[in-house]
């Protein structure tokens, strides 16, 4: 890893995630050394009690990087918006 | 073609009539309304709120519909879907689609709502008669409907007999 | 649970107000609307006459709509289809299905119409621009369409998930 | 065959079948050697030139006895009405 400064990004919350978060949205400072969603909420785990209850059963949470859908190993260089939220069930 | 995010109900009389006025060149409209469904007893669902992701919701949306109508054949297609607080028997969401052969509009109609279910950024909050309730939890059958899409050329074989 | 034949256009908005309303058990609703289509140049159709069998026509319509019920679990439906002098851009038929569950709904309705389409006495007359025109033939994928029905359980496997 | 008397049925024929018929329905006596459907359609080609021409591909033609469709085996014993139309075109 290189010594990248800290990236701002704003993070935002839906459904289940965001009650437990108990907030909308944040924005937050990332250590470089965050590469990916998995490692994102890894280290947001590590934050407090809110993260690490919304986060209880990483897998089931899913993320959006600018609004569009994204695995955990997708990349979050560049992200101005990244989204947690449940597994949707509208329609 | 065009897709809605909104707390109004919709008229399905009227969409339809707007999708169709004056056009000689459609024969088969489909539609799929979804709505509140209600139960009985102390489970009875007295109120369903519908959280979205604006801007998501959309995009996604237009992901879909652009999707089917790169599958297959449409006149036309609109999809509407409401968020807020609904009642038991309210409206949900819309989709209509419009094409030559009732093969392509079935077939388009089911695609979106597949996909619709799975993909757009919509999350249910139930209230039940006796209190309790929370977030609706995804089925595992709206996962396994989306298969079988998978590998389907731009038009089916079924569709393009049909033509 | 209905049939009607008529030489009256219907309106669909009505119909589903009239299916729907102060019903809280259904889920899904999904209709199909089957329309004259025109054409263009000396070939476009400007005249659309059909022609039925009184009586054998709701019997079979009637038939179809039980054999539908049987399979899927509807909580209604509802079969209108046309007979007389149309034009294009006029409704022939209209197919109504509502159940707990989308999938029974739009399998009942991809049903009655692949039914109603090959098995109800209806003939449909042709008369175009350039004075042209006769009886349409009957299209071989319509009976194609049926054979995806032979052997379907009562309720079929992917709607039994989705209960 | 038995020498049963001659059977009445009312005969009706939509669409194209009506057209070269030049007639919507009829009753005819039938006579007892015409068992089956097919049996009927061939004595009604010897009837004329209007019943060839409706018959004149006589596996096109459907059938129904008393308003449900029937195969051309069917057996014609008891028909009250039966029809002739060309394969359907609704819906």
């Amino acid at each position: 890893m290189t010594e990248a400064p800290p990236a701002t990004v704003k993070l935002v919350y839906f459904a289940w995630v965001r009650e437990k978060m108990g907030r909308a949205e944040e924005t937050v400072s990332v250590p470089a050394t965050v590469a990916t969603i998995a490692d994102l909420v890894q280290w947001l785990r590590s934050r407090g009690p809110e993260y690490e209850s919304a986060f209880e059963r990483p897998e089931i949470v899913r993320a959006a990087i600018d609004q569009a859908h994204v695995k955990p190993h997708a990349t979050v260089a560049g992200a101005r918006e990244i989204a947690f939220f449940p597994p949707v069930t509208g329609g | 073609m065009a897709v809605r995010v909104q707390m109004e109900d919709f008229d399905i009389g009227a969409e339809l009539k707007r999708i169709s006025d004056g056009r000689t060149d459609i024969g088969a409209i489909v539609t799929f309304t979804g709505t509140v469904r209600g139960g009985e007893g102390e489970t009875a669902i007295t109120q369903m709120t519908l959280e979205h992701y604006p801007g998501m919701t959309e995009a996604e949306l237009e992901r879909i519909e652009t999707e089917a109508q790169r599958r297959w054949p449409l006149q036309a297609s609109l999809v509407i879907h409401r968020h807020g607080t609904l009642r038991p028997g309210d409206n949900i969401v819309l989709v209509v689609t419009a094409s030559r052969h009732r093969q392509a509009a079935f077939e388009a109609a089911e695609f979106l709502m597949d996909f619709l279910k799975t993909q757009a950024p919509f999350w249910k909050k139930e209230t039940r008669a006796d209190g309790s309730g929370g977030w609706v939890d995804a089925r595992e059958c709206d996962d396994t409907a989306l298969t079988r899409w998978q590998g389907a050329a731009a038009t089916s074989p079924r569709v393009k007999a049909a033509e």
